[in-house]
């Protein structure tokens, strides 16, 4: 099972990772991004490139399914508005044993973090809104998969 | 070939897309960047400083020495920040 | 938050996490342990040491909490008879940022498996039950954190 | 000094749980365990290997070489096998 979702609208995490649950694995390992409060932020505005975006999570995930042996794995991403304490990404995979979920995970989080194509732009409550620069340490972490 | 813009690079040009014709000379997608900067002001402006931009050509994450060949879309934009 | 749970019925993974989603990090990791379908088993046997068990888990989410910036951390285990497909113990950790999460999830479930006091036994469809042995690798995998 | 056992050691012995006065000689878990293998065939079966047990005193892992000192339960089972 190997599933990409680009949504408009709010994720449910626990919908995204149901199917995962009944492969007959024994493990199942998520990471759940969401909207922080970064002082004064009220949300989140993310752009994407429709196309490349799913392009390029199916690329993920071929790859980690390439190097784990993993039953199945899934990315869901929101694009548009999100407001603050909303899901953002859900990350899941299942495996016959934790190792292979656990890191596959970070793995994949921390791949869509450096290579995926969304752009985010924080929207503050003063009305005003700025791009967020990309981080130095997610290049860094997407580094050690490498 | 299609030119596509996003993020702050589309800000700033103005446009999220515009068709471009590759001159011979332009083998690399820096080649072709430098070319497409001397379009106006605000191509300039968002281009001049390639170390501070990504590339994709048809969908694919691309270096700015990454050859043309025979790709139809080449996006420009700033690194992601996604997740 | 910080929480144990012990329970005898069948545990819901979204409903134990539900909390760690509001704490306001951006970043929630989650790790589920299912039963898996081994070979003609149809259920597992879980006994445990009722007071050791819920102080070992609190030890294990302290000494998370000690390592990595977290805002929550929660484990859920179940014990008696878990049919195949069911999950088995849900752990989860909310951070602001993602490494925190990841890394602390895997460090609980790590050292779970070889420090909290729990015996597995394996029913088959036959009708008959045997003890799980413990894994050297299960060994090996909680070592990496000393 | 309460004694309690778990998973296959319990089955072993065929009890989970009984009383032992602590003899002044046994300073020591393990000192302990070798005295409580003499009380039945079971027992002797079931703790003759200590390699292959774990303990704990009062709700905490400890190896064989610990001093029981004032604790009031130990707890003899086999490696856990949770999660």
């Amino acid at each position: 099972m190997k599933r990409v979702r680009i949504s408009n609208a709010a994720i449910q995490p626990d919908q995204e990772l149901a199917t995962l649950l009944g492969l007959g694995g024994g493990a199942l390992a998520s990471f759940t991004g969401i909207v922080r409060d970064d002082g004064g932020v009220n949300a989140i505005e993310l752009e994407h490139y429709p196309g490349m975006t799913e392009a390029s999570l199916y690329r993920l995930i071929e790859a980690a399914t390439a190097r784990w042996a993993l039953l199945g794995a899934m990315i869901t991403h929101r694009v548009g508005i999100v407001p603050v304490g909303a899901p953002v990404v859900v990350v899941g995979t299942a495996s016959l044993h934790r190792a292979e979920a656990l890191e596959a995970t970070a793995f994949l989080i921390d791949r869509l973090k450096t290579e995926a194509p969304f752009w985010k732009r924080e929207h503050y409550t003063d009305g005003t809104a700025k791009w967020v620069d990309a981080k130095a340490s997610d290049e860094a972490r997407a580094e050690r998969w490498v | 070939m299609k030119l596509v813009y996003f993020a702050s690079v589309r800000e700033a040009i103005g446009l999220s897309s515009e068709e471009c014709d590759v001159p011979l000379d332009a083998r690399t997608v820096g080649d072709l960047v430098a070319r497409i900067s001397a379009r106006s002001e605000e191509h300039a402006c968002a281009l001049h400083d390639q170390t501070r931009l990504r590339f994709a050509l048809d969908h694919e994450m691309v270096a700015s020495d990454a050859l043309l060949g025979a790709a139809q879309e080449l996006a420009i934009f700033p690194p992601v920040t996604g997740g």
